[in-house]
């Protein structure tokens, strides 16, 4: 890959002496919907943490768009362009849906908007999303695929050039995963680059053009899903989890 | 207009108040002036206490910084007006200096660390009796302030209505609740978290300060015991809660209530006065989270005002 | 629509009418004629003073009671005698809040005399009304020095200044002889310092030596460093001004525990909780009360209005100085004759009655009385007074370390 | 200094942290399991101390009889404390549940102060129950006995919590409920029943150093909120919900108090404060804090 978007070098995170993340290198190309698979406590969740700053790496660089972002607070990482969901969703609950949404449009952006653009930014967003109906509702009062909207909608709000989506599609119905599915490939067309954690691996599968595989806090593959999935290293990893295997063969 | 009548309307009533000529004007004068009091405290207290949802419990250590820089900058010749500003300045700088470490703490740690303040800022004011007087109190020159105590007061009042008001609306605002709901997620999403906290601590600081400073003018002989005490720390809390704290008009109506509770408690019975509020205290913990103005009925009323806010 | 602003309206009208009748509840008291004498003041039922003060409220009706059960007062101007009512409110030892009840009864009582607060701040505060509204103010357990700076004729004490306090327990040893160094620690608090003070200067000025002085918290509990250091200056005698029992009570167990053996221990307040905790300890401690043991017709009124409010006159030491204050006001009011508050304010300050049988009590310029306490000991659990002197040093006895 | 006196304040200073470590472990002990400030917890110890002086002054029982009957009543108090009043705040969000636990414990902290200081109106509000246990004196060194005492029941229940905790069922509940209350509840803890425990257990603990101090110096109705303060600042010193932290918070605090308040008294008191935020400077979890 010529010139990455987003590149990790030698990750490594340690949690009171627990390795999380080791030595885990990757890259995800500009325009790119990549997937992140793995069995559960592989590090998925941990990378995302490392690359937003949440937890940052305790060794290792994170460079994002030819600049190194390793250690910059969250909110600075945001504003370079980086946003993200959670995989149990997190909206701001006693904040309106308009007032979630806002957050992300007055302080993830670099540049500050007008008040008539921040308003015709988020009518769009709330519409793109399908949340313009439920605008003036607490997020509480969200059912969770409401919520799970919001989210997404609250991390378009940065205006990112990158997005971590940690399991959106989880716990949908099949009518909804379809849904979705179209929804982050409309995502992906406006230019926005994906990086998703999924463990339905249909969806994984069918949207990524690239696949990263963490097993044990390392990574074990990289490459288009076709080939990962016949990988050896990838269905030893899967043994034993026979529907995820299962899926993988599919 | 209609929304903003039901508070123009008592105002200017309270304004006029001074003209009444009756005997009891200045007792009159007198209870408002200590609600009023207690009504800047609730609501300064909450916007860091309810708006951003970390549980100040040393926000009347701002209030005794405030009384005492006052004394000792008016006792040193400073001209009143400018000891004011001083007195205030000096807090804000407070403020802004204790933020940083105290926001490192969360939750309950935050809580304890700020109450564990009060404490602190009360020994040492009783320690360095050169500056302070110690515990022999500090005097300034006496004079029957009550009309121009309760003007003062009331006009505070005001502005930190308009204040609380204007940041639940605001940028900053939405920021702070932000904080409250989720601090991780927020600064996820690019809140400047650290930044925002102090601001908000620096700005809910210059409303106690500046009563605080008053009220030495008011009340003209102060100790450590008084101005930092216990009572006073808490029940501005107390009072934020039972209103409805994180919402504009909670803390003021949790205010007026607790007060008015109070009055009729210690006019109407010879004990238990500390009881009762205890009382009342529990009951407002136990069974109204959301405090009076989230009830449905009033919330309903809210609503038909005008004055419902969209996060509560 | 129409629905709406109505009963909008119709709230906004509720709202004031709440409003007003809250404002009419506070002023509406009917206004007093002259059948009776209006004493209005308060007394600390809730907050930090409570403790030293709670059953005065039941020894000032005491009082009112005993003098209506004689007919009220005589007023010469009148041409006959009124009956008494006291209004006491509480002011939850809080200055803000006495200055408000003292502007309550100014206006809405309207009281012909104050009766003070306990504590100099909270006196302070309630003063304010009395200047205000020219309504002579009796100050009672308040006689710090900064009430004093200004001028102001309407306030006067019975008491003498704060840094008497000690003046006669200093006299006492200066009579006994057999104790020349002494240790001083007083509580950090303002009526504490000064007296502690004083009892310093006095000792001093007797040719006597401090060899110990100190102030501590007004919390502390663990004294042992404290004792520790006073142990290495050996002193003779030790003196405890603290007005808070269980300060007292914390300071003498842990000297005993320490082994802090002094010739004589003075504790300034011992109430019965110090003695009743101290148990056998406690015999010999000598200590100070507003009173001394005699038969005057004021030793028996002062029992028998003690009695009545339920407790003996030992165990509050400050409700000798209420009742002096309460006599102070029949002779002012005698004297004055009338409800006038000029003629009562001028008879306060005129003052030359004669209490306990034996004392006159005076006012210097400033407003100052001249009551200060008599020395007492601990004999058999209660107090024995060790007044007038020649008896004193006759029946006083060192404690020699014996705990 | 003189060595004598270094070593005299050495020790009055640890003996001291251990009176404080006695109360102050139970309020962690609530806290680390319920995640509840008690601003009642020095309240029980108040009216623990008041129980005693009643039991010992109508029924003429020796003291210490006194306290081991009257401490393990404060276990049901604590138990009914918590059914009647903390459970119903257990579901409310995080900072709500905080602020409304934090009034509910001082509504009911003012309640009993004033309750009591009502129940002995006519009599005085100070109780001190009058019993001398001899000083242990070693050559120049004096070690107050009873202070001795206290010093090695703290150990003793601190090592019994310990235990209690590490083998029994219910410790171990106590234990999971601390580290993850959620988890907890996944696994089939019923935690309200936990939290009760620890509240019971918890109040026991306040009601013996309440026993202590009616015993060695006295109690009052308004000595409450301040000991509860000092309490929670040593525990927040020491890392809330850490035992061995509040053990070592309590002797630093004692050790501050006697070192510093021998010099000058005044800063003796300060010092509790000044070290809380200091240490909460440097580690903002407490020293033992995770």
């Amino acid at each position: 890959m010529s010139d990455p978007l987003l590149q990790g070098r030698a990750l490594v995170r340690d949690f009171a002496g627990l390795r999380a993340l080791n030595a885990v290198s990757f890259e995800v190309a500009r325009g790119s919907i990549t997937g992140i698979i793995g069995p559960n406590g592989a590090g998925k969740t941990t990378l995302f943490n490392a690359i937003t700053g949440d937890y940052p790496p305790t060794a290792g660089r994170v460079i994002f768009d030819r600049r190194d972002i390793t250690g910059l607070a969250p909110n600075r990482i945001c504003r370079l362009g980086i946003s993200r969901t959670y995989q149990s969703v997190r909206p701001f609950l006693g904040l309106s849906v308009m007032n979630n949404v806002r957050i992300g449009l007055l302080y993830g952006r670099r540049e500050a908007l007008t008040r008539g653009e921040q308003e015709r930014e988020m009518f769009a967003i709330l519409d793109f999303m399908q949340l313009r109906a439920i605008a003036d509702k607490r997020a509480e009062e969200l059912i969770p695929l409401e919520r799970k909207r919001l989210e997404l909608a609250r991390a378009l709000a940065t205006g990112p050039r990158l997005v971590l989506l940690d399991e959106v599609i989880a716990g949908l119905t099949p009518t909804e995963i379809l849904s979705m599915m179209e929804t982050i490939r409309a995502i992906n067309a406006r230019g926005i680059t994906v990086l998703l954690i999924e463990h339905v691996m249909k969806a994984v599968m069918g949207l990524s053009s690239e696949v990263i595989v963490l097993h044990h806090g390392e990574k074990i593959a990289q490459g288009d899903p076709a080939q990962v999935s016949q990988d050896p290293a990838v269905i030893s990893a899967y043994l034993g989890q026979a529907d995820l295997s299962a899926g993988l063969r599919r | 207009m209609k929304r903003t009548l039901p508070f123009v309307v008592p105002t200017a009533l309270l304004l006029a108040l001074p003209l009444l000529r009756i005997d009891a004007r200045d007792y009159v004068l007198q209870v408002l002036t200590l609600l009023f009091l207690n009504i800047v405290l609730a609501q300064s207290y909450d916007m860091v206490g309810g708006t951003m949802g970390y549980i100040n419990l040393g926000h009347i250590a701002f209030f005794g910084l405030g009384a005492y820089a006052l004394g000792i900058l008016y006792n040193a010749g400073v001209p009143f007006v400018p000891a004011v500003a001083l007195a205030v300045l000096a807090v804000m700088a407070f403020a802004a200096l204790i933020s940083y470490p105290f926001f490192r703490l969360r939750g309950a740690y935050f809580a304890l660390a700020a109450f564990g303040l009060v404490k602190l800022m009360e020994y040492v004011t009783i320690n360095l009796n050169w500056l302070t007087g110690g515990s022999n109190g500090l005097k300034i020159d006496p004079a029957n302030r009550t009309v121009p105590m309760y003007l003062v007061s009331l006009a505070v009042v005001v502005i930190v209505l308009l204040a609380s008001w204007v940041i639940s609306r605001s940028r900053l605002g939405l920021a702070m609740k932000s904080i409250r709901e989720d601090e991780e997620v927020a600064r996820d999403f690019g809140v400047p978290t650290r930044l925002v906290k102090t601001q908000a601590l620096v700005v809910s600081s210059i409303f106690p300060a500046v009563m605080g400073a008053f009220y030495t003018w008011y009340i003209n002989f102060i100790d450590p015991g008084q101005v930092f005490g216990l009572k006073i720390a808490l029940t501005p809390v107390a009072m934020a809660m039972l209103g409805g704290s994180g919402l504009v008009i909670g803390p003021v109506v949790g205010a007026i209530v607790l007060y008015m509770a109070e009055e009729v408690i210690w006019t109407q019975f010879d004990e238990l006065h500390g009881a009762m509020l205890g009382g009342v205290i529990v009951v407002v913990g136990l069974f109204m989270p959301g405090g009076l103005m989230r009830l449905r009925p009033l919330d309903a009323l809210l609503g038909r005002l005008g004055w419902r806010e969209d996060d509560r | 629509m129409l629905n709406k602003s109505c009963s909008l309206s119709r709230l906004g009208v509720a709202a004031l009418a709440l409003m007003a009748s809250l404002l009419a509840w506070a002023i509406a008291t009917p206004v007093q004629a002259q059948t009776e004498i209006l004493i209005g003041g308060t007394i600390a039922q809730s907050g930090s003073l409570q403790g030293i003060v709670k059953p005065f409220g039941a020894l000032g009706q005491a009082w009112v009671d005993d003098v209506n059960s004689r007919g009220g007062i005589y007023l010469s101007k009148l041409g006959r005698k009124l009956p008494v009512r006291m209004i006491l409110y509480d002011d939850q030892s809080e200055p803000p809040t006495a200055l408000k009840q003292y502007e309550r009864l100014a206006t809405v009582d309207k009281v012909h005399l104050f009766i003070g607060p306990f504590s100099s701040f909270v006196t302070n505060a309630a003063m304010q009304a009395s200047i205000k509204h020219k309504i002579p103010f009796f100050m009672v357990e308040a006689n710090d020095a900064v009430l004093f700076e200004e001028n102001n004729n309407w306030r006067a004490t019975g008491l003498a200044p704060a840094a008497w306090e000690y003046k006669r327990v200093a006299e006492l040893y200066k009579r006994m002889g057999g104790a020349s160094t002494f240790a001083v620690l007083s509580r950090d608090n303002l009526h504490e310092r000064g007296a502690a003070q004083g009892f310093a200067d006095e000792v001093k000025r007797q040719g006597f030596t401090v060899v110990y002085k100190e102030e501590a918290p007004k919390d502390i509990k663990d004294f042992s460093s404290i004792i520790l250091a006073m142990k290495g200056k050996n002193p003779d005698v030790v003196l405890i001004e603290a007005l808070p029992p269980p300060w007292n009570i914390g300071f003498l167990k842990q000297a005993r525990e320490l082994g802090l053996n002094p010739q004589d221990i003075v504790v300034g307040h011992t109430p019965i909780p110090v003695i009743k905790g101290m148990g056998e300890s406690a015999e010999n401690i000598v200590s100070s009360l507003y009173m001394f043991d005699g038969d005057t017709p004021d030793h028996l009124r002062f029992a028998k209005l003690c009695a009545a409010a339920g407790f003996e006159p030992w165990q509050y030491s400050e409700s000798g100085i209420r009742y002096r204050a309460y006599r102070r006001i029949e002779d002012a009011l005698e004297r004055a004759g009338s409800l006038d508050a000029d003629e009562i304010r001028i008879a306060m300050w005129t003052t030359g009655m004669t209490l306990f049988g034996e004392e006159t009590m005076k006012h210097d310029h400033e407003g100052y009385g001249t009551d200060h306490p008599y020395p007492t000991q601990v004999k058999g659990g209660k107090h024995v007074s060790l007044w007038p002197l020649e008896k004193g040093a006759a029946t006083h006895q060192y404690k020699m370390g014996k705990w | 200094m003189d060595l004598a006196i270094l070593v005299q304040l050495l020790i009055n200073g640890i003996l001291l942290g251990g009176v404080y470590a006695m109360a102050a472990v139970g309020l962690s002990l609530i806290f680390g399991v319920s995640g509840v400030l008690n601003l009642a917890h020095g309240e029980f110890l108040m009216l623990s101390g008041f129980f005693v002086y009643v039991v010992y002054d109508r029924l003429g029982l020796n003291p210490f009889l006194a306290v081991a009957l009257v401490a393990p009543c404060f276990f049901v108090v604590g138990y009914l404390f918590e059914m009647g009043l903390i459970r119903p705040l257990a579901l409310r969000k995080e900072h709500v549940r905080l602020a409304s636990a934090t009034l509910v414990t001082l509504g009911v902290a003012l309640i009993v102060e004033d309750a009591t200081s009502f129940a002995s109106l006519g009599g005085s509000f100070e109780k001190s129950v009058d019993i001398f246990v001899p000083t242990l004196v070693l050559g120049t060194v004096f070690l107050p006995s009873l202070k001795l005492v206290i010093f090695a029941v703290v150990l003793a229940l601190i090592a019994a919590l310990f235990l209690f905790l590490k083998y029994t069922y219910i410790g171990l509940a106590v234990q999971a409920v601390t580290q993850n209350r959620r988890g907890a509840v996944l696994n089939g803890v019923n935690t309200f029943r936990i939290n009760a425990i620890a509240f019971g257990i918890g109040t026991f603990m306040a009601a013996a150093a309440g026993g202590f101090e009616v015993i060695h110096s006295a109690v009052a109705p308004d000595i409450g909120l301040p000991l509860t303060l000092k309490y929670l600042s040593i525990i927040v010193m020491g890392g809330l919900g850490s035992f061995a932290g509040v053990a070592l918070g309590g002797v630093i605090i004692g050790l501050g108090e006697a070192l510093v308040g021998f010099y000058n008294p005044a800063w003796g008191q300060t010092v509790a404060y000044l070290l809380l935020v200091a240490i909460l400077l440097v580690r903002p979890k407490g020293l033992l804090g995770k």
